[in-house]
């Protein structure tokens, strides 16, 4: 009873939206003018990365720090296990493995190099770099990982780190994140790489942290 | 140059960002000094911009350079300063208690420090945003944040109760996104400052849609009756710390958001029919009664306290009526520093019975209360603040409330804010009268670090000396007040 | 029709399903799903809705870029939660709610 | 900050800083707590004898804090405020000396002394409230440190009779603040004044201003328990005995009490009142409560019991007056009866501690065994009853007089019957403690020794109060007697507005 209720609700609520949706005026406010405008200043020549981490950088730098979170809650959730390498797979997906990481690795260099003009960046190059890191443990030929080691934690931070500590140099300049003109390239380029790396290890570690908790039920 | 170092706006989202990320590569358990020093430099921050924006009026800083609608502003008024004041006056002695809470090296401790680096930082960053889709990000920061100190301790009881948190909260800010992303397409900004005249210039239906369902999306993350169901087994099952702050801050993060929108871009909806404020303060009115009724049948002190949160929440909400003048808003903002001071105070000491007992029953508690007066103390205080009595601020809200309420005719909810206190006496000396009841002398009890008692009784007097002087707070929120 | 508008359209439809499947639902996983049921929804509506002319608006794009990280987020932690639960307990629904 | 303000600080400061020293102080520190609490009591009754002084020679004393917009924190002492403070601050010192003996080598004396000062500093509070707004934060922290003395023993009575206590205070305390608020939100103040302030209120207000009156004293009648508010007063008797003694014959009772002259006489106006018609219902409110009170102390056989019934009775007789014929009949005989309540609550406590008599049928011989302190006992009791030669006798020749000026014949009449019914229920028990013959009595702690019958911090405060019961009544003409100083308050503060 209440299930249909609540579907039927859910029903009644995508048509009020969809029709309400139907009947709209053109926005009265259009910020592409506005961003085509300063491209030039924004050190980078692809809109959407423009607005990703100069225009609404800030935005970025906060979903970093979201994505971190979920790692410490995670971590601070699993326990301490002592089970390590899985079991291996056939050899030859650990062949292929083998021979697409490296290809995985160019293609996530690739991408962050592209995001300055065209679709792609720190986050689709550091999920490349994760997809690499989860093959080779599905392979087996990486074990699951413990509570993070010292270097490990600098590796997950580094990029966190290094846009935290361009936002407050930045500061300098009279507000967060105001990029100089002339430097702007150059900076997001820095943040994008340490970012890349990151990400690829934050994202790898949301699944391989994991992999090391317990099976089933007691 | 320096100057803007100094800059308290970044400042206070820039500080415990990194406090939060050192606390991280300091490694597990580790990181409680850095903590509490630059929490107290945020709270010297935060009362560098009271003095600014009391001076000076609404503090803006545009985030890049850019300025709204293309950049993102933070922005500092009245309201957002009091509630950033709020955060460092609960936080800063929730910290020096966590330290000593958590043994070194608890492993259900070991994540706690960046944990709550980032709660500060996604709850300063949401009292400063003026851009609806950043705080949609900060929310989330909140949330997740919230739902990992609840996690932190592993038991099957609190995984539970996480998710259940999670799958809440998550569908909260959802509701909100979706309002924002209606938003967005009605009008091409979500920056607050452009969007205010727009709004009140033409808003079609799909506003309408928008706003309801980004308030009905914040009302569930604050717990508002009946979308309470997730926070007593949060706040009652997590760690005495982490209740204490998620009691005191979380919950007003999003209470906060529902009255800037209320106040700012929805206030042409929200004025659309004179019936729809009494809404909320219906939901507010269930909240009292049926918090407080839970509370008293609450057979566990944390849960007692966690429907006492449930009940308190109802007050905040009993002001929408009363919102067309100043006095309903300092009378929600005053009851949200009682409660907010009060509820820390109140979890703190509970955290401390508890850990001397060994046991979360309220009739375990007889012993103990004896052999730890500070800490009865600071329960008692924080008592007569959920009271309202006097002297303390949760007086001063009731009072407030209720002239407030006799300023513009609205007698029910007089009323409902004096049945409100008196049903609180009856679940706080529950606790209370197990003092002075007559028990064998307990001897089985755990020795408990000092510091706990003194932190949970400093919050304490601070809810009851914030009683004896809030003229400067209530000057505060004359500071960007537009009504 | 634009295509953005029929993204949008397509996301008013996403959007209630989700939300319905995260109340219906009591399997956890499925429950996961409906979260990102909801949330693709409100990233189409977002982008699409901004575009119903069919112009481009890198704004929307990019905040539904950070969007989707935080999605993933939450769905990671969800993850997570729900495995230690069921790694705890072996079941993969909440208990209901003790009234205590 | 003036002399005149820190003055007025000082005195709440007496109490409360020792006070909150005291709360800290492990159990067994006796000597350091003894100091402090007499420290204490002697400092605040020298300040308040340089109140005194001042007060008489015409200086003002006020203090104030704004707390919120619009709402200040107001202390001041006149001569009314300063009879009240002075009978306190008297009666402080010596229930602390006979609390002393009394609790000797019981528990959790820490925990007493504490909440005890507290209470002392709220019912000074009391006394200084120059606004409804401050009276009310002190008449709520009364409430709040009553509390914990009156479940101070833990028993199940004790928890039962302090939560029957919070019932009745906390929800008169409701009604109170909606009262006052009510009246804040009309008139933008509540400054208590002489003439009254609500008369500059347009007719339109009169409806609300009857409604606020009877919140205001049915908010405050339950602490001066007037009947049908009364039901907490005897439950309240488990309390140990001093608490009895200063809290509930003095401070309490007489807070509520105090605080009805001030809304009749300083909020209201005794004139504006009566053309309200608001006095003669609570003259008849009154006339009840004595009438009833008396009844039912007549048919008590606990002491302390019958004791708090007649309290009940006694207390209205203030009300009575102040809702009839001024102030001066009623004003000293708040601090006539004081002292002689006190001394009867000592006594009780002296033969319930002594010889474990709670009851009256146990009181046979009590007389011999124990003679100083019925001696005192039968003072007191006389004084009650209204016999010549005690304060008892001044009170109600006034009373009795104010009663014939008023032209309330009824009110003579109950006060006649009042009077034999005191007699009805006292007279009983000194009988039997002078003349019947001793049995077994249920329970001897305290042997005598020499002339001495019991502990004498517990035999000295009695003593001393039916002294003053006495030179009250003898030396009623003299310039420092209470009765005098209810005149300079009548003089100073009343007389174009008395009947």
């Amino acid at each position: 009873m209440k299930k249909i209720a609540i579907q039927l609700a859910a029903l009644v609520f995508a048509l009020v939206l969809g029709s309400a949706m139907l009947d709209l005026d053109p926005a009265p406010v259009d910020l592409r003018p506005a961003v085509a405008a300063h491209l030039e200043a924004s050190g980078v020549a692809h809109p959407v990365t423009a607005v990703l981490l100069n225009y609404r950088g800030y935005d970025t730098l906060l979903e970093v720090a979201v994505l971190l979170l979920a790692l410490f809650a995670i971590l601070a959730v699993i326990p301490d296990s002592q089970t390590g390498r899985p079991t291996p797979a056939a050899p030859v997906l650990q062949t292929l493995a083998r021979l697409a990481v490296p290809l995985m690795l160019v293609t996530a260099t690739f991408l962050l190099w592209a995001g300055a003009f065209r679709p792609g960046g720190a986050f689709q190059a550091g999920s490349v770099l994760a997809a690499a890191l989860v093959l080779l443990h599905l392979t087996g030929l990486l074990a699951g990982w413990p509570q993070p080691g010292a270097r490990l934690r600098w590796g997950l931070a580094a990029g966190f780190l290094v846009f935290l500590a361009v936002a407050a140099a930045l500061l300098l300049q009279g507000h967060l994140l105001q990029y100089p003109p002339a430097w702007a390239g150059l900076l997001i380029l820095c943040i994008e790489f340490a970012l890349t790396l990151s990400l690829g290890l934050l994202l790898a570690g949301l699944f391989l942290f994991l992999s090391r908790d317990t099976e089933g039920a007691p | 140059m320096t100057e803007a170092l100094l800059d308290p706006l970044p400042g206070l989202i820039l500080l415990p960002l990194a406090w939060g990320i050192a606390a991280f590569l300091l490694g597990p358990g580790r990181g409680a000094a850095p903590a509490i020093v630059t929490l107290s430099l945020q709270f010297l921050f935060c009362l560098q911009l009271t003095h600014q924006v009391l001076a000076d009026g609404p503090a803006t800083h545009p985030v890049g350079g850019w300025g709204a609608p293309l950049g993102i502003d933070l922005m500092a008024d009245g309201l957002a300063t009091a509630m950033l004041l709020l955060t460092q006056a609960v936080a800063l002695p929730l910290a020096v208690y966590a330290r000593a809470y958590f043994r070194p090296g608890a492993p259900e401790a070991r994540h706690f420090w960046p944990l709550f680096g980032l709660l500060l930082a996604g709850l300063n960053g949401l009292f400063l945003s003026a851009d609806l889709f950043n705080v949609y990000v900060t929310l989330e920061l909140v949330g997740l944040a919230a739902v990992g100190l609840v996690a932190m301790g592993g038991g099957a009881g609190q995984i539970a109760a996480a998710l259940r948190y999670l799958f809440a909260t998550l569908l909260g800010s959802g509701a909100y996104l979706l309002g924002v992303a209606l938003i967005y397409g009605s009008y091409g900004s979500v920056s607050i400052t452009t969007l205010e005249p727009l709004v009140a210039a033409h808003a079609p239906t799909l506003v309408g849609l928008a706003g309801g369902l980004m308030l009905l999306g914040l009302m569930l993350k604050t717990a508002l009756f009946p979308f309470h169901f997730w926070l007593p087994p949060a706040h009652g099952g997590a760690a005495a710390p982490v209740s204490a702050l998620l009691s005191a801050l979380v919950v007003k993060a999003s209470f906060y958001l529902i009255l800037r929108l209320w106040l700012g871009p929805l206030a042409p909806l929200s004025a659309l029919h004179p019936l729809l404020p009494w809404l909320p303060a219906l939901l507010g009115t269930a909240a009292i009664f049926w918090g407080s009724w839970k509370a008293i049948r609450a057979l566990r002190l944390k849960m007692m306290i966690a429907y006492s949160t449930v009940a308190q929440l109802g007050y905040l909400f009993l002001i929408f009526p009363l919102l067309g003048a100043l006095g309903g808003l300092q009378a929600g903002i005053m009851q949200a520093f009682a409660h907010g001071l009060a509820k820390a105070a109140m979890f703190a000491a509970a955290g401390v019975l508890i850990k001397a007992t060994g046991q979360d029953t309220i009739a375990g508690l007889a012993g103990a209360a004896q052999k730890l007066p500070l800490t009865l103390f600071a329960f008692g205080l924080a008592g007569v603040t959920l009271m309202g009595l006097p002297p303390s601020a949760g007086f001063l809200a009731k009072w407030q409330l209720i002239e407030a309420a006799l300023g513009q005719d609205c007698w029910l909810i007089a009323l409902v804010a004096l049945a409100g206190g008196l049903l609180a006496a009856v679940y706080v000396f529950r606790v209370l009268r197990q003092a002075f009841l007559l028990t064998a002398p307990e001897s089985s009890l755990q020795p408990v670090p000092r510091s706990l008692e003194w932190a949970a009784f400093a919050l304490a007097s601070a809810s009851v000396l914030l009683g004896l002087r809030g003229v400067e707070l209530m000057q505060l929120l004359h500071v960007g007040w537009a009504g | 029709m634009s295509t953005g508008l029929l993204f949008a359209l397509v996301g008013a439809a996403l959007f209630p399903m989700g939300v319905a499947g995260l109340l219906v639902q009591r399997h956890l996983l499925r429950r996961i799903l409906a979260f990102n049921l909801m949330g693709s929804g409100a990233f189409l509506i977002l982008v699409g809705l901004a575009q119903r002319q069919d112009v481009a608006d890198p704004v929307p794009q990019a905040m539904v870029l950070t969007g989707i990280v935080v999605a993933v987020a939450a769905t990671a932690l969800a993850l997570a939660l729900t495995r230690r639960l069921y790694a705890l307990t072996g079941r993969l629904e909440l208990p209901d709610v003790e009234h205590d | 900050m003036s002399t005149n303000e820190a003055l007025l600080l000082a005195v709440l400061a007496s109490s409360f800083l020792p006070g909150l020293v005291i709360f800290i102080l492990p159990e067994q520190q006796v000597a350091l707590r003894t100091t402090l609490n007499l420290l204490g009591a002697f400092s605040k009754l020298g300040l308040v004898i340089v109140l005194l002084a001042g007060v008489y020679q015409d200086q003002t004393y006020t203090f104030r804090h704004v707390v919120l917009p619009g709402l200040e924190l107001a202390l001041k002492a006149d001569a009314l405020g300063l009879l009240f403070i002075t009978l306190s601050a008297i009666l402080w010192l010596l229930t602390t000396l006979y609390a002393i003996g009394y609790l000797e080598g019981a528990p959790h004396r820490s925990r007493f002394f504490g909440f005890f000062s507290l209470c002392v500093t709220a019912t000074m509070g009391i006394a200084m409230a120059g606004n409804l707004f401050t009276f009310f934060i002190f008449y709520e922290l009364l409430t709040l440190s009553t509390f914990p003395l009156v479940v101070h023993r833990g028993t199940d009575k004790a928890m039962q009779g302090g939560t029957v206590y919070l019932r009745y205070t906390l929800f008169g305390g409701a009604l109170l603040l909606a009262g006052i608020v009510w009246l804040h939100h009309l008139l933008g103040h509540t400054e208590f004044a002489h003439a009254g302030i609500v008369a500059s209120l347009g007719a339109e207000h009169t409806g609300s201003l009857k409604l606020i009156f009877l919140l205001l004293i049915a908010g405050i009648g339950v602490k001066a328990a007037l009947v049908p508010l009364h039901g907490w007063l005897p439950q309240a008797m488990v309390a140990p005995a001093p608490v009895s003694a200063l809290l509930h014959a003095v401070a309490v009772v007489k807070a509520g009490a105090f605080g009805i002259a001030r809304v009749v006489y300083e909020v209201y106006g005794v004139e504006f009142a009566q053309s309200l018609n608001l006095l003669l219902p609570l003259a008849l409110v009154a006339a009840i409560t004595i009438l009833w009170g008396s009844l039912r102390a007549l048919f008590q056989d606990d002491l302390k019991k019958r004791l708090a019934f007649s309290t009940v009775s006694q207390v209205a007789y203030i009300a009575l007056g102040l809702a009839l014929f001024g102030p001066v009949a009623t004003v000293g005989g708040l601090v006539h009866q004081g002292i002689m309540k006190i001394t009867l609550f000592f006594c009780a406590g002296n033969y319930a501690e002594t010889l474990g008599i709670h009851k009256v049928s146990e009181m046979n011989g009590a007389g011999r065994r124990m003679p100083l302190t019925t001696l005192a006992f039968s003072i007191a009791a006389l004084g009650m009853m209204g016999a010549p030669f005690t304060a008892g006798a001044i009170s109600k020749a006034w009373l009795m007089d104010g009663a014939e000026a008023a032209g309330s014949p009824w009110a003579v009449w109950v006060l006649w019957t009042s009077s034999l019914l005191n007699a009805a229920y006292f007279l009983p028990i000194l009988w039997r403690a002078w003349f019947k013959e001793a049995k077994t009595w249920p329970h001897e702690h305290i042997p005598a020794r020499g002339w001495r019958e019991t502990g004498w911090l517990l035999l000295l405060p009695p003593l001393l109060t039916a002294v003053a019961t006495l030179a009250a009544g003898i030396f009623a003409d003299s310039s420092i007697s209470p009765l005098a100083w209810a005149q300079l308050i009548t003089e100073r503060e009343y007389l174009t507005r008395q009947p």
